[in-house]
């Protein structure tokens, strides 16, 4: 009998297997798991490495003498990249519109007239139609009591733009409501005596005359060129619940595509430009055409080129440490599209468009690791024998194969934090492996700039965790729509807010988005990344390209044990007739370890 | 509140616009109001002196007959005050143990023991007598520990761990014996712990670290070996604030005894303000309130006290005699016989000269911690809410010893010599990162804490990750001895050995005793051994020789020898 | 093992004992202070737990302090020497029972007994007694 | 603290109606007066009006569409007590607490008296604009809605300006304190100076 540990080390944590080896194969003894130490694949691993044996043997009562040898997998190191670009914008000239959405507009209806300061309406004539536009420091007893006055005397006021959050404020002190619009934090810059028009809608409706072309064509009397012209303006404000419009000579809404630079993709044949803000499908379609992808450069100065540039040279410093050739190509990109919350420019009450941009993650990884010094550095500390061997993917394909009811043709797919990796093993024992980019990371990055919350540390925890609301101390309602209750009061900070359950409790997500719309953009981000890569990988690693020929999926890596990304994949490939599900390692491991089983199990099967 | 207040008018002169213009100005001063306790020192409501003793028990004290004793009174009474000489003590009249406190030919010893018989009612009729030049001659005598040291804050506005510790290496270097850090994201405190034990140790060897934290993580942080000591322990000076504190005197004294027990130095904080901040003094003057914190600390056996007003005052220094009472408390803390850390660690003034003119009594007369929190870092990274000096002061701190051959326990380092310690703090900070699989710290980050002021000289880390790496330094259970094989294993030995030998002090519990620090040498300088021996002119502790000679180095001093040069 | 009352000492000569008097000094598991260096650490053979003080390395501290006239700082290494023998968590739990309204008085006298009876810890049961009677007196009990 | 430079005078009027009661509407915010506010006292620590004061935070909730009743709470001083009870009044829970010397807590009837939904302890921070958020907070608390908390402003300088200058507007304040009187209800009426 000899006594083994298989370790793996991982990009973020380190497993091992201890096993002890006979005649009749191997007998698990257990297993211990801890971060990796330093970048994968090099002499850095040693304490993490030391850590999980130790922790292993003491877990399993075994004294370090005991051990006959430790099997290393052939780490090798795998750097990934995130950059995002902004690839349109939107701008709004001669101040046309005003389309911030206020959480408190007033005043439900549509009016119309010329543009006028609040100082001004003294002035106007009884008869004359006016918008009045109340700017800063304008009390709203003031704005009430001068608007009243203006009507009074028979001067058509028929809705009012404001600077504070003021229009309830203003509208109860009316005699007769006119709509307002308030938070218009520009509004020195609404330009004066033009035409314009207010509308504001009961709450929970949206506006009808303004999102509408021909309603703005109606209000303002347009030619058919002109109502062309406006039409922008009009999708710009569907939705919204409160809406000013104002007719300048040449105002327009323009959506504009800013040049994000090119991406270019080396192929073995081929070198195709693409251009980044041709979106990610055009992206993607690109790199189907070059494939097999052999390198990617960016244009210098953007984010993408930059990110790539990046990632190479995090390559080439760990590899120089070996004095090793330096082979830091990048092996996979993955474009995705996007939306960030922008500010609009020229918008007068600081309004945000959700803009296009696309998200890409980029990966290289070396076949050459400096694993001789790394195992050299084990060998004398732990002062046993060390064996570096078994390729990874094999190592990962023998170690799912362990979880029950699985058999050959059997894909393994490896959802880690910064690339997805994928293998198959046919019947005859060969395995195809790939490594995909984009991963755990990515969904986070897109959380994050979808959500705008410019904070990882939560869009992580939205990642990981389902969602409910605190609807009161006792009780919140899960994002599946049922209640838990509670006996001891919630915290303070989580009262009326969208929280995460997590393993640490309960945690509010600082953001007034509500649980809907945070669900969805969760679930969106895992679908565009998981799913998509599942997939592309698959069909990578299937006999020509096709996902009925695998048999059992089976999905490994820290990612599976999330708590809905398994279920999405599975549902994906399902219409191809695929079992799909999380790993089982050893039927107790869930989907850890297998890469340490897998070399316990080669070694074992090797020696008998 | 009788005066009417006057109305306030627009400056008329020159003179008055140029006077309102002065920082000073800035401050806020009020009236006195003896019945709420909005008086420094001398107030009619304070009780008079007095104390019975019956049986071996003190039956009344201070006015106050046993039955009616709140738990202050009480605990005070059995745990404070020596009953086999209280009543010889009391008998004195309080301008005699005022001249024995004065007078270099009288022990400090001989004090002690006096003292230890004074209620706080007697204990504040003494420093009644005195003005604060006699506060001060007394001071130099009381002061338990015979050298002066200081204290400093290290902390980080972004908790950045680089940061702490290349900033603790510069602060021990330049002399600080005790360096404390808190956090503005609570669960950053692990790695900034170990950042700043780390940082300590790139420096003058033997500087003891701490963090300020609730009660429990403190104390973990502690028992685990990654800080050193323990401070932020406070009591109040009245029953009902006490309890809003959520604390009483004995589940106090039971803390102290708890550190003790894991082999931890620490001391109680306390000063004057704090009540009539609450709206609770009863009546009673701060310093009286004050005084009864200091024989709480006494009477539960722990060996120090930060005093000296610290976070309230802007109290204090708003009434009149305000900063006359604070030297009052650093006084009397030492004369209980307790380490004095002495306050000057909180924003004080807008004004430099004020700023300065509170420092001058401890400094001039020298505590066992001059300041119980020197900002190291600019006040912008001070989460201790800022500083009565920082990192901006250090040259002016430097010359004011210079200029009166006053030791403040600090010293001029040249540039190269911070440089280099900053820098192998921020690697060696990098190597047991990468050792313990915490986070990455890059060489930019090294190289932009090596050069930089504050926190804004710094790239931003990635918290996410940070606080992932800060939460396993807790789950896996990370020690001190863990720390110490990773500076070890990554070539650090000097500073590995430095951190054992700390670690090592606590097993021995020669830090325990009062006034207790570690020399550059690792060696133990207590009140035990290093006993404060002043008895007059030409006695007691006085800056000469080599540390004369250090005191001398300022950043530009114009050579003798060649006076177109100036001296390193 | 000799007591630590029966040891000879003398603050002058004996302080810091970790210089003076290291032959008295051990760990709670036993070792010596000596054996506690950086190969012992580096082999593995120290563990957090022999970073901590001793009962009776605590009692000698208390000896120092009583012979340099400080009583109260040695009562508390001598309650400090009966806590070392309480698991941290127990240690914190006896502390929050003593904050104002958390107890009432027969949870106090329980955790007393208990300290006495399980941990012979007479002084710390005194010292929770007696708060006991205060917080009843002055009416902070739960 | 710019902004009450051009605002013209406004006296506050509050007239007692009898004990409060609790309310029974769940679109209301109750905000509690502390016992000298509008009284003996007038103005904040930094000279803010409490007509202002008071005139902000009912506009703050006003504008979100929700009703406010004011009380006076006159057994004590101590802000977490009077912004709880004023939670414990309001039909929806809600409940706004405010010092005369300007530090104010928003609160809810279910948390612990220590504990609180948001509090601005930097008195001398906070200005009319700041009032006016805190209502608007309050009033969305109210409605369901999940605010974003008003951002907290700290200045370590203001200590030694205004440490002594709060400790004794608090001790004042609590000479006006009742003990075990119950919460009145108010009738207030904010008008101009010079309009009579």
């Amino acid at each position: 009998m000899t006594l083994l540990v298989g370790v793996d080390i991982g990009n973020s944590t380190t497993e091992a297997c201890l096993a002890e080896c006979g005649p009749d194969g191997p007998r698990y003894l257990g297993g211990a798991l801890t971060s990796t130490s330093g970048v994968k694949g090099t002499a850095d691993n040693v304490p993490g490495v030391v850590k999980v044996v130790q922790e292993a043997l003491s877990a399993a009562g075994r004294d370090q003498h005991e051990l006959a040898a430790v099997l290393v997998n052939e780490a090798t190191p795998v750097i990934s990249g995130l950059a995002m670009e902004t690839i349109t914008e939107t701008v709004i000239t001669e101040s046309t519109m005003i389309g911030h959405n206020p959480d408190t507009p007033a005043g439900a209806g549509l009016g119309t007239g010329t543009t006028v300061a609040f100082a001004e309406l003294g002035a106007c004539a009884p008869g004359e139609r006016v918008i009045c536009v109340a700017g800063a420091g304008v009390d709203f007893e003031d704005a009430a009591a001068g608007i009243a006055a203006a009507r009074d005397r028979g001067v058509e006021v028929t809705g009012a733009v404001v600077q504070a959050d003021d229009a309830n404020l203003i509208v109860n002190r009316l005699p007769t409501p006119i709509p307002v619009v308030d938070e218009v934090t520009l509004v020195e810059k609404v330009p004066l005596g033009m035409p314009a028009a207010v509308e504001v809608a009961e709450p929970g409706r949206t506006v009808r005359t303004l999102s509408n072309s021909y309603g703005i064509a109606t209000l303002f009397d347009l030619d058919p060129d002109q109502t062309r012209l406006v039409a922008p303006v009009a999708r710009a404000l569907v939705g919204n619940r409160s809406a000013v419009v104002v007719r300048t000579p040449s105002g327009d809404v323009a959506d504009r595509r800013i040049p994000a630079g090119t991406l270019t993709l080396i192929g073995e044949h081929a070198r195709l430009p693409v251009g980044v803000d041709a979106g990610a499908e055009e992206i993607m379609a690109t790199l189907r055409r070059v494939t097999p992808l052999a390198d990617a450069t960016g244009e210098a100065g953007t984010h993408v080129g930059g990110m790539l540039a990046t990632v190479r040279d995090a390559m080439a410093e760990t590899l120089s440490d070996t004095g090793g050739e330096q082979d830091a190509a990048i092996q996979d990109v993955l474009a995705v599209d996007t939306f960030v919350p922008q500010r609009v420019t020229g918008a007068l009450a600081g309004e945000f468009a959700l803009e296009n941009a696309v998200a890409l993650a980029a990966m290289v990884r070396t076949s050459r690791a400096p694993m001789e010094a790394l195992a050299g550095q084990l060998r004398s500390a732990l002062d046993v024998d060390v064996h570096v061997g078994g390729v990874e993917a094999d190592m990962a394909v023998l170690g799912a194969l362990t979880t029950p009811g699985t058999r050959r043709p059997l894909a393994v797919l490896d959802l880690g934090g910064g690339s997805t990796d994928a293998a198959l093993a046919t019947g005859d024992g060969e395995v195809h492996s790939v490594h995909l980019a984009g991963a755990g990371d990515l969904v986070t990055k897109l959380i994050d700039s979808e959500l705008g919350l410019d904070n990882r540390d939560v869009a992580e925890d939205i990642k990981k965790n389902p969602l409910a609301k605190a609807e009161s101390f006792f009780h919140v309602r899960m994002e599946d729509g049922t209640a838990r209750f509670f006996d001891e009061p919630l915290p303070a900070e989580a009262f009326a807010r969208v929280v995460v359950l997590g393993e640490g409790g309960m945690r509010p997500v600082p953001t007034r988005h509500p649980l809907e719309k945070v669900r969805r953009v969760r679930r969106s981000a895992k679908h565009k990344v998981f799913v998509v890569n599942a997939l592309r990988a698959l069909e990578r690693v299937a006999p020509g390209g096709n996902l009925r020929e695998i048999g059992f999926v089976v999905v490994l890596g820290g990612s599976a044990l999330d708590f809905e990304i398994p279920d999405m994949i599975a549902e994906a490939v399902a219409a191809a007739g695929v079992v799909c599900g999380t790993g089982n390692v050893r039927g107790s491991e869930g989907p850890r370890n297998a890469v340490a089983t897998g070399l316990v199990d080669e070694h074992a099967g090797r020696t008998r | 509140m009788t005066a009417e207040p006057l109305a306030v008018s627009t400056p008329k002169s020159h003179r008055t616009e140029a006077l309102e213009e002065r920082p000073v100005n800035l401050d806020g001063f009020v009236e006195e109001w003896p019945e709420v306790g909005m008086v420094a020192m001398d107030s009619p409501y304070d009780p008079a002196p007095s104390v019975r003793v019956d049986g071996g028990v003190i039956v009344e004290m201070d006015g106050r007959p046993r039955a009616e004793f709140d738990f202050l009174d009480q605990f005070i009474a059995d745990h404070a005050i020596d009953v086999s000489v209280t009543e010889r003590a009391m008998s004195l009249e309080p301008v005699e143990v005022a001249r024995m406190l004065v007078d270099p030919t009288v022990t400090r010893s001989e004090v002690v023991e006096v003292a230890g018989g004074l209620t706080p009612a007697a204990l504040l009729e003494v420093v009644k007598t005195m003005n604060v030049v006699e506060m001060m001659q007394a001071l130099q005598k009381m002061r338990a520990r015979r050298t002066p040291a200081n204290q400093a804050h290290s902390t980080s506005a972004r908790d950045n761990p680089v940061q702490v510790a290349a900033e603790a290496a510069e602060a021990s270097l330049r002399g600080f014996r005790e360096l404390e850090t808190t956090l503005g994201v609570v669960r950053y405190a692990p790695l900034v712990a170990i950042a700043l034990q780390v940082g300590a140790l790139a420096g003058t060897p033997g500087a003891l670290t701490q963090c300020a934290l609730e009660e429990a993580t403190e104390l973990e942080l502690g028992m685990r070996g990654i800080t050193a000591y323990a401070e932020t322990i406070s009591v109040y000076g009245t029953e009902p604030v006490f309890c809003d504190g959520d604390d009483t005197p004995w589940s106090k004294a039971f803390l102290a005894s708890a550190y003790a027990s894991r082999g931890i130095k620490m001391r109680f904080t306390s000063g004057t303000g704090s009540e009539v901040q609450m709206g609770n003094a009863e009546g009673r003057s701060m310093l009286y309130l004050e005084i009864r914190c200091i024989l709480v600390a006494k009477g539960a056996g722990v060996q120090g006290l930060q005093n000296g007003s610290i976070s309230c005052i802007g109290v204090p220094g708003a009434v009149p005699a305000g900063i006359r009472a604070v030297l009052a408390e650093n006084l009397l803390a030492s004369t209980a016989d307790l380490e004095c850390a002495s306050g000057n660690d909180q924003s004080f003034s807008h004004s430099d000269m004020r700023r300065t003119a509170r420092l001058l009594p401890q400094l001039l007369s020298g505590t066992d911690f001059v300041c119980s929190g020197y900002s190291a870092v600019p006040n912008y990274d001070n989460m201790f809410a800022g500083s009565n000096l920082d990192s901006t002061d250090y040259d002016d701190w430097n010359t004011i010893q210079r200029d009166l051959q006053v030791d403040g326990a600090l010293r001029h380092v040249p540039e190269e010599e911070l440089l280099a310690a900053r820098s192998r703090a921020a690697r060696a900070l990098q190597a047991v990162f990468a050792q313990l699989g915490l986070t990455t710290i890059t060489d930019k980050e090294v190289d932009a804490a090596t050069y930089a002021h504050g926190s804004q000289d710094l790239p931003m880390r990635d918290v996410l990750e940070d606080l992932k790496a800060a939460q396993s330094v807790m789950d896996r259970g990370i020690t001190g001895l863990d720390v110490i094989k990773a500076l070890e294993t990554s070539g650090y030995s000097d500073m590995a050995r430095t951190l054992l030998s700390v670690l090592r002090h606590r097993v021995s519990g020669d830090l325990l005793h009062t006034s207790a620090i570690l020399t550059s040498d690792l060696e133990t300088l207590s009140a035990v051994n290093d006993a404060n021996d002043y008895a007059g002119p030409g006695s007691g502790y006085r800056p000469a020789g080599e540390r004369w000679r250090e005191m001398k180095r300022l950043r530009h001093v114009v050579s003798a020898s060649n006076p177109e040069e100036e001296i390193g | 093992m000799t007591l630590p009352d029966q040891v000879e000492l003398d603050p002058r000569r004996d302080y810091p004992l970790a210089a003076h008097r290291p032959e008295l000094l051990r760990t709670p598991t036993g070792k010596p202070i000596d054996e506690l260096t950086m190969e012992a650490v580096l082999s593995g053979d120290v563990a957090a737990e022999d970073l901590r003080i001793s009962p009776d390395t605590l009692r000698l501290q208390a000896r120092i302090a009583e012979q340099v006239g400080r009583t109260q700082l040695a009562r508390n290494f001598r309650r400090a020497a009966e806590l070392t023998a309480l698991p941290d968590d127990l240690v914190l739990s006896i502390y929050n029972s003593l904050r104002p309204n958390a107890s009432t008085k027969q949870q106090l006298t329980d955790i007393a007994d208990r300290l006495e009876r399980e941990y012979s810890a007479t002084l710390c049961a005194e010292l929770v007694r007696e708060a006991a009677d205060v917080y009843e007196r002055r009416d902070i009990l739960a | 603290m710019t902004s009450t430079e051009a605002r013209p005078e406004r006296l506050l009027d509050a007239v007692e109606r009898g004990e409060a009661a609790v309310g029974t509407r769940p679109d209301e915010v109750v905000i509690g007066l502390s016992p000298a506010f509008g009284d003996f006292f007038t103005k904040t620590i930094v000279e803010i009006p409490h007509a202002e004061v008071l005139r902000e935070l009912l506009a703050g909730v006003e504008e979100q569409g929700v009703l406010a009743r004011v009380v006076r709470y006159r057994g004590g001083s101590d802000l977490a007590v009077i912004a709880h009870s004023a939670a414990r009044l309001s039909g929806s829970g809600i409940g706004v607490g405010v010092l005369s010397r300007g530090t104010t807590m928003i609160h809810q009837k279910d948390l612990v008296r220590l504990s609180n939904l948001e509090l601005f302890p930097q008195a001398p921070l906070l200005d009319p604009e700041t009032f006016r958020k805190v209502g608007r907070n309050a009033a969305r608390y109210a409605k369901g809605e999940s605010p974003e908390p008003v951002p907290a402003r700290n200045d370590y300088m203001a200590r030694p300006r205004w440490q002594a200058k709060a400790a004794l507007l608090h001790i004042k304040e609590t000479e006006f304190v009742t003990p075990g009187a119950p919460p009145v209800e108010l009738d207030v009426r904010i008008r101009l100076a010079d309009a009579g």
